[in-house]
């Protein structure tokens, strides 16, 4: 074999950048199972069946983003029941850290949505108008 | 030879880019709704309005028209998140103090979104941001506002705020109804459609916050399209006065000038 | 398959003297700041502007103004010769075109820059509005930049037929682009000042003289600097274009201001505008856009005005006193309070807002024409875009 | 009047790959493009002999004459040429086939053919390679673009592994540095092993290793075309001028390519040469002789095979060593450079003599003339090479102010200057002989960028490919280089095309005639010849009449 | 749905063929010498001083290891070679002009896809890194006004794959060229964006479990039963492409990434007038090869005479002499 430091060098950066997932987290990725660490939801029902939601949410989110802002529905009826459209709906069932959050962190998930609105994860007292 | 196959190709991926565009655009479908029943408006006592801010001004103090904060501004700072800044002015009502003549009675003017029939902003807005709902209000969908300022410029009645610095430093107590918002786009009174809408669907009478708070009943709300709610009849037996009537937006806030 | 032997040759630059990177690297720099001030302004809001609720627009809206009228003025010089069949124009054509490019993306950068929420920018491309004008420009200005490069690709493969077919089609659609800009600020019928079907003409007109204004200066730095041949008549061909231009912008001014002065609405604001130190738009209008102009137009005139020098400074000057012209369309026009109540003669607050350019302002308009030189600098090295020699086109000697 | 030949027709054919993998047979070959067998007296001589030489074969005859065990020779070889060069094993593996290389070829563009694009020249080699050597040619065959090697594939690869120039323009195109010419290279070396050898070529291999030089000229000859240089330089010049040769014990030995010695115009640059060296030996006594031993700079071997080539250049060190010189000069030729940089100090042991040594020390031109000091060789060469092209020495002269020039004997001249494609691209001199030019003369021009410099054409007539047989490949693999060249004439009035190249200066002038360029051909050191003033006999700068040409300088 | 487990092995053999494979490549390669010091100089070579050199010049002809290693990034990294591409246009006389459209989709395709690999580490660790979120953040920035962002890279990696293989379909000189096999290697990324994007953006699945694999996979922590129920038909499409491409590497074109380094014409500096290059099978050439030991072929020896300057001096003797006798000296005759 020839230009022996070279080539072992180039191996070991090779075999480097493939353990990547490794280093860039200081060796430290824990398997966890997020769907048993989550908080316990209050209700039985979200709006629509759970295994739906679980992977549809944002969509939903968007259509009542749609539905609010541009059409003026503020109350919208689903098969389990009638909600409000809003964003504070979702604080009746779930807790915000330790659900939503929780979820998005571990996927590693950035909702644009708190760049605008309130969540209960937010330093802010609140105030509700009736 | 080779030429003119890219002169067909430029030809053909433009109009599929125009076509795209077009279907883009004018492809938003519009349904019969709900909305369509109504026609919100306000009509403002004008004289009422004098009298609480001049009795506001004179208890406290105050000299500047700009500083005086009736319970109407304070409930509207309140519950649409309105940051308070010492550097801007972001409150959605301002007052106004007119006189005909140096020596006249002044007259104070809350003057808010005029939400216009034909509003200038709604027609400038790049994307669709600002628009106007069936029932009349001009609303800005923060989702889709890019900060432009354009309908700052062509608002008449400069009655758009826009969000110099971020939100979250200057607000205490949030209403978690209504938007926070963030730095650099626009936001305006809605006539609280969040909270209209709600009360609506709920079978009730609609109002906004300002119109519940004002102690004086200086602000009347209601439908335009039923004759019978007060706005339509005061409309209709009084004079009021519409803000720069000649340009042809024709607002649906209405001034109330001689009290019976 | 003979070859056949242009008659004006178009080079790239050699770019290697330290001179040039030296050039280089003041744009870079400049770029940095003003990269430093978005990321600042980004952060912080918009507050580091000297903008406020009444004057929401300014200094940015100016330069998108006048980044646009330089960029259609450049495309107009770069179509001279195939438009009208002006052969000795040739040489400028690429660059030209390749400038005007470059100042769209400048354009296109001082929006991106000015808006306050940019992430939702792409919604003007889904959401059409075809009742805004700006809407519409937002469109116009993306196929202009589009139509500029087809032009200049044209160029470069030297197809004449088509070359021709894109340059008249590029100057009627500079134009449209233009007049759009033009409307943003000339159709808003709520402001006194800003309503007027003058300003379309009106930007046209001053699109062409900055761009010139900008253009000379440029060329004549760059074949000196490249140590090209150039011939002084061409250029003062282009400067004597760029004086017409002035004299119909002065004219216009005069027709705008008698308007506004004559109209009870707006006649006292107009006086105080330009009679009232209260706020620099009077400095802006008597000594930055006036004064500069006459200045130019007497530099134009003098003995000396076909010496290079000459036209250097008339260009710069003219292409400040457009910008000046710029701020001075928009500003006033704001800061002065719109009369909400007519027939009311006293009304309170009534504040003459002053608006004054922050740093942020100032560091990005000056970052983007910065990065539009630096596109130049770096344009004209990687393609060939100056011509070998700007000298009239002679036959050449067949030996 | 038409500029251009009649029966040139360049059509471009794009057959789909399971079409290219067929082989083509003998019965495809153009007249023009393919070249002759090299002759046993060539390839079996006692100087040079190659494997299976002995026999006469006829390109067009169906019967090559082959060995028996042809196949595993040729496996058995390119698997040996992939142990020994890592290129040629890499070139195999990692081509991806984007194309950057096709246009990039002139004989691509001169003919046409799709074969001739770098790609798939090099396509033709690997196909067999993914057969043979990798799993997967093996098993999905055709599909994954693999040919088993038969007879026909032999006739494939002589016919367009010898329509290639090793110009390695392809090279500089290819986003790996793919250099189809190393591919072209080794090949040719694993068909040589199976008796397959170009006629051309071997023809100047040959001689050159039974006499020293290509054109087999012997020393005598040699002298006496020298001998016949210097009478003419004195008609030009009046004064009589000498040179050395063979001569022990001076400063440097000069090789230059031997059709300097007598062809046309190699040998108006044979005059600038001596005039140069009498000037310097004159003005600062540094003494530079010849050797006919070492007469050759040229290395056809470098066009066959690693061992030809080693055979040719090995005999310029040991000449080197035998007479005692300090360092080597080396005239104007193209492949000779890329020889003479990259391969003859790997392929040979240099000199280790005393004098050599010493000189390497401190390799300024100071220790050897005190007037010379300043021009340090050692900026850029180490005894462990020890060559310095005629060009960069008179650069670095015309920059220290040690001769003087007279640019305006050139005034008659409007010159442009082409890059060899080996001195380009295997050495990377590009500012000197521009340097030179600029210094020499006042018309001085440039051709189109992206036909020079490392961009630079090739005269379609390097590699092995300056045969008589291949003229109609010849002027059409030209073709670019001609319409650089007739753009320049156009547009400034250009009157020669400068190149300090032997085979381009053999190329051209039949180039121009058939593309109807009215140019003539040069070399650089023409025009340093030209302008030279002879100072130290007292020339001045006025008193020269007629250039090397012997056409009147100045118009009376 | 044992059967199932099959998706978690798939992976750890498809790395473990390209691992071994790629090793293996590399070593081949390693164990072929390097006989001469062949770089294709792009630029002025070292020269004298007085010779100016720009910097380009320097990456283009390195003339030393630190910048033959400079020009190995360049090459690497912004395809440098790639970026002097030309046209040559036979029909317009020999016209020749600048194209680096090829080098824009290229450089674009690869930085896309290598943004996109990282970005996809969100989904193998726990917790995902800041810059990671932040890559993600900037690639997406552009469509915050879409939920989810539209990110860049995908898009740039979709218009230049189609570019890429857009010009193998339609340009006929490409097409000519194309073996199966490069349309087979971009016929799998294709697979994999577009199935990578439909999930993003049109059919939704539910990453939780895709992470909870992922996870699986990287910590060797056998998933669960529920988890690999969970897992989407479309997610399993684009999990076994990928898995097949990793391990199809190895056997393909792409191991380009690792042979550029090898390439002598890039990785050597032009150096040759200053250290001698040692030819590894031919270290001590005293005498040239073919009269060393001549060539042997299955046995038959084809050696050559070897001209040294006795046999020279004896073959051409008198001509020799007579020059010898002008004390090597040669003058004009008349």
């Amino acid at each position: 074999m020839y230009h022996k430091p070279y080539v072992i060098l180039g191996i070991l950066a090779f075999l480097a950048l493939l353990a990547m997932p490794y280093w860039v987290t200081a060796g430290n990725i824990k398997y966890e199972d997020i769907h048993k660490e989550l908080a316990k939801p209050k209700g039985v029902n979200c709006v629509e069946n759970v295994k739906w939601m679980a992977a549809n949410h944002m969509e939903l989110l968007n259509k009542w983003r749609e539905m609010a802002v541009r059409q003026g529905i503020r109350i919208t009826h689903t098969e389990t029941g009638t909600y409000n459209v809003s964003l504070t709906e979702c604080w009746k069932c779930h807790d915000y850290n330790h659900f939503c959050k929780k979820c998005h962190e571990f996927m590693d998930v950035r909702p644009v949505c708190w760049e605008c609105h309130y969540n209960p994860g937010m330093p802010f007292k609140t105030v509700h108008f009736k | 030879m080779i030429s003119r196959r890219k002169f067909l190709v430029l030809v053909t991926a433009s109009a599929a880019t125009i076509a795209t565009g077009k279907a883009l655009s004018f492809g938003e479908k519009r349904t019969e709704s709900e909305l369509s029943k109504y026609k919100w408006a306000m009509v403002i006592d004008v004289d009422k309005c004098t009298k609480c801010v001049l009795d506001i001004m004179k208890k406290e103090g105050i000299d500047d028209i700009e500083k005086v904060r009736p319970p109407c501004i304070k409930a509207c700072d309140l519950a649409n998140n309105v940051p308070q800044s010492d550097k801007y002015y972001y409150s959605f009502i301002r007052f106004y103090m007119v006189k005909e003549t140096e020596d006249a009675k002044p007259l104070v003017f809350p003057v808010m979104c005029q939400e216009c029939e034909h509003p200038a902003c709604v027609e400038v807005c790049l994307t669709k941001a600002s628009y106007k709902r069936e029932d009349g209000i001009i609303v800005i969908d923060l989702h889709r506002c890019i900060g432009c300022r354009y309908c700052m410029i062509a608002c008449p009645y400069n009655a758009r705020r826009f969000l110099w610095e971020p939100p979250e430093e200057h607000l205490k107590v949030v209403n978690p109804e209504a938007p926070i918002r963030k730095h650099g786009v626009v936001m305006k009174c809605e006539f609280c459609d969040w909270k209209i809408d709600k009360e609506r669907s709920e079978g009730k009478e609609p109002k906004p916050v300002c119109v519940e708070v004002c102690p004086h009943k200086a602000l009347v709300f209601g439908n335009l399209k039923d004759p019978n709610s007060e706005v339509s009849k005061i409309i209709k037996t009084s004079k009021v006065l519409t803000l720069r009537a000649y340009l042809g937006t024709n607002p649906k806030v209405k001034y109330k000038l001689w009290g019976d | 398959m003979g070859v056949e032997v242009p008659k004006i040759d178009f080079k790239k630059i050699d770019g290697s003297s330290p001179g040039y990177y030296a050039i280089c690297a003041i744009w870079l720099i400049i770029c940095l700041i003003g990269v430093y001030a978005y990321i600042q302004q980004w952060i912080h809001g918009e507050q580091l502007t000297g903008l406020n609720n009444q004057v929401p627009w300014g200094f940015g809206i100016a330069a998108v103004c006048y980044y646009i009228g330089a960029s259609a003025g450049s495309l107009i010089v770069s179509a001279l010769s195939g438009l009208f069949e002006k052969e000795e124009f040739k040489i400028f054509s690429r660059s030209a075109a390749f400038f005007a490019a470059a100042m769209i993306v400048a354009a296109m950068g001082a929006i991106f820059t000015d808006i306050g929420n940019p992430e939702n920018s792409v919604n003007f491309l889904i959401h059409f509005n075809p009742t805004s004008i700006f809407s519409w420009n937002a469109f116009l200005y993306s196929s202009y930049f589009v139509v500029c490069c087809v032009y200049l690709l044209a160029q470069f493969e030297e197809k004449k037929f088509l070359t021709r077919c894109i340059a008249v089609f590029a100057v009627a659609w500079a134009i449209l682009v233009h007049s759009g800009t033009g409307g943003i600020i000339g159709f808003i019928y709520s402001n006194d000042f800003y309503h007027s079907s003058l300003t379309v003409p009106l930007f046209i007109i001053s699109a062409v003289a900055s761009g010139l204004g900008l253009l000379i200066p440029t060329y004549i730095l760059t074949f000196k600097w490249t140590k090209r041949e150039y011939d002084p008549d061409l250029l003062w061909t282009l400067t004597k274009i760029m004086g017409a231009m002035v004299i119909l912008l002065i004219y216009c001014f005069i027709v705008e201001g008698f308007e506004k002065g004559y109209m009870p609405a707006s006649h006292e604001a107009f006086l105080r505008m330009i009679t009232s130190p209260e706020t620099p738009v009077v400095y802006v209008y008597w000594f930055g856009q006036l004064g500069l102009m006459f200045l130019a137009l007497a530099i134009m005139l003098s003995p000396f005005r076909r010496k290079d020098w000459a036209m250097f400074t008339a260009g710069i000057l003219v292409a400040i006193a457009v910008f000046c012209e710029r701020y001075v369309l928009i500003v006033p026009g704001l800061s002065y309070p719109y009369e909400i109540f007519p027939g009311y003669e006293v009304v309170k607050p009534f504040h003459i807002v002053p608006y004054y350019p922050s740093w942020t302002e100032w560091a990005i308009v000056l970052a983007l024409l910065a990065g539009a030189y630096l596109a130049y600098c770096i344009g004209i090295k990687i393609f060939a875009l100056l011509p070998e020699k700007a000298v009239k086109i002679e036959e050449v000697k067949e030996k | 009047m038409s500029e251009v030949p009649e029966k040139l027709e360049i059509k471009q054919r794009f057959p789909l790959w399971k079409k290219w993998l067929k082989p083509i047979t003998e019965k495809d070959y153009k007249p023009g493009f393919y070249s002759y067998f090299a002759l046993p007296k060539q390839v079996n001589s006692d100087f040079f002999k190659m494997p299976f030489g002995d026999v006469v074969r006829e390109p067009l005859e169906k019967d090559w004459k082959l060995p028996e065990n042809w196949k595993e020779i040729v496996l058995k070889e390119m698997k040996d040429t992939m142990r020994k060069n890592r290129g040629f094993k890499l070139f195999m593996d990692i081509c991806v086939r984007c194309g950057a290389c096709a246009d990039k070829c002139h004989y691509y563009l001169g003919t046409g053919d799709p074969k001739n694009m770098p790609v798939l020249r090099a396509e033709t080699v690997r196909t067999v390679y993914r057969y043979h050597f990798t799993p997967f040619g093996k098993i999905f065959g055709e599909w994954a673009g693999a040919r088993p090697l038969t007879e026909d594939v032999i006739k494939e690869w002589y016919y367009y592994l010898y329509q290639c120039s090793l110009c390695r323009r392809c090279s500089l195109f290819c986003p790996y540095g793919i250099d189809t010419a190393e591919v072209v290279w080794w090949m040719r070396r694993v068909l040589s092993r199976i008796g397959i050898n170009q006629r051309f070529m071997c023809i100047s291999i040959e001689a050159s290793s039974r006499t020293g030089n290509h054109l087999g000229l012997y020393a005598g000859g040699m002298a006496g075309s020298i001998e016949q240089a210097l009478e003419e330089l004195k008609d030009i010049t009046g004064f009589e001028l000498h040179t050395y040769i063979n001569k022990k014990g001076a400063d440097a030995l000069f090789v230059a390519p031997s059709a300097d010695y007598f062809a046309t115009p190699h040998w108006y640059v044979l005059l600038g040469y001596l005039l140069l060296f009498n000037e310097l030996e004159e003005k600062y006594g540094i003494t530079i002789t010849w050797s006919t031993y070492a007469s050759e700079g040229g290395n056809f071997g470098t066009f066959h095979s690693y061992e030809a080539a080693q055979l040719l250049n090995s005999k310029i060190y040991k000449e080197a060593e035998r007479l005692g010189v300090k360092f080597i000069i080396g005239g104007e030729c193209g492949h000779m450079w890329r020889d003479k940089h990259q391969f003859i100090n790997t392929m040979n042991n240099p000199p280790k003599h005393e004098e050599w040594r010493r000189f390497w020390e401190d390799p300024d031109l100071g220790q050897i003339s005190a007037g010379l000091k300043g021009i340090n060789l050692g900026e850029f060469i180490s005894g462990e090479h020890g060559w310095i092209h005629i060009l960069e020495l008179v650069a670095a002269l015309i920059e220290h102010k040690k001769i003087e020039i007279d640019k305006s004997r050139n005034d008659h001249w409007r010159a442009t200057y082409h890059d060899p494609c080996n001195v380009a691209r295997g050495m990377g001199m590009f500012e000197e002989p521009r340097y030179v030019l600029r210094n020499v003369m006042n018309h001085f021009y440039e051709m189109p960028e992206h036909t020079i410099k490392e961009k630079t054409y090739c005269c379609a007539a390097g590699g092995g490919m300056l045969a008589d047989e291949l003229m109609e490949l010849r002027m059409r693999g030209v073709m670019p280089r001609m319409m650089a060249l007739r753009y320049v004439v156009k547009k400034f009035g250009v009157n020669i095309m400068l190149t300090p190249c032997a085979i381009d200066k053999a190329q051209f002038p039949h180039a121009v005639e058939y593309w109807k360029i009215p140019v003539e051909i040069g070399g650089p050191m023409e025009m340093v010849g030209n302008a030279l003033v002879l100072t130290a006999f007292g020339e001045k700068p006025e008193d020269r009449k007629y250039d090397l040409r012997g056409t009147p300088i100045r118009e009376e | 749905m044992t059967f199932m487990y099959i998706f978690y092995v798939l992976p750890y053999v498809a790395f473990a063929i390209f691992v071994v494979g790629t090793i293996y490549r590399i070593l081949e390669w390693a164990k072929c010498a390097v006989p001469l010091k062949i770089p294709t100089t792009a630029g002025q070579q070292p020269a004298f001083k007085f010779v100016r050199r720009t910097w380009i010049d320097k990456i283009d002809s390195p003339s030393n290891k630190f910048w033959a290693f400079v020009r190995m990034l360049f090459e690497v990294f912004l395809f440098r070679s790639l970026f002097r591409n030309t046209k040559y246009y036979v029909e317009k006389a020999g016209k020749n002009a600048d194209t680096r459209w090829l080098w824009l989709f290229a450089i674009l395709f690869h930085y896309s896809l290598l943004i996109i690999v990282i970005r996809h580490l969100r989904f193998f660790t726990n917790p995902t890194p800041k810059f990671v979120s932040l890559l993600e953040y900037l690639d997406g920035v552009v469509g915050v006004a879409i939920v989810p962002p539209l990110l860049m890279s995908s898009v740039i990696a979709l218009v230049a794959l189609a570019f890429l293989w857009g010009r193998r379909i339609f340009l006929a000189k490409e097409r000519c060229i194309s073996l199966p096999s490069d349309h087979l290697i971009l016929g799998f990324m294709a697979v994999i964006l577009v199935s990578g994007m439909l999930m993003r953006y049109i059919v939704k699945i539910d990453l939780s479990y895709v992470k909870m694999f992922a996870l699986s996979i990287i910590t060797f922590h056998p998933p669960s039963p529920d988890v690999l129920n969970h897992l989407h038909w479309l997610f399993l499409i684009h999990f076994t492409f990928v898995c097949i491409t990793i391990a199809y590497l190895p056997f393909s074109k792409v191991m380009h990434f690792a042979g550029v380094w090898f390439s002598p014409t890039r990785n050597m500096p032009n150096d040759n007038r200053m250290r001698r290059h040692v030819n590894p099978w031919d270290p001590n050439p005293e005498v040239p090869i073919l009269a060393r030991t001549g060539i042997v072929i299955d046995g038959m020896v084809f050696k050559t005479k070897k001209l040294d300057w006795d046999t020279y001096y004896e073959m051409y003797k008198d001509q020799l002499d007579e020059i010898a006798e002008k004390n090597y000296t040669l003058k004009p005759e008349l």
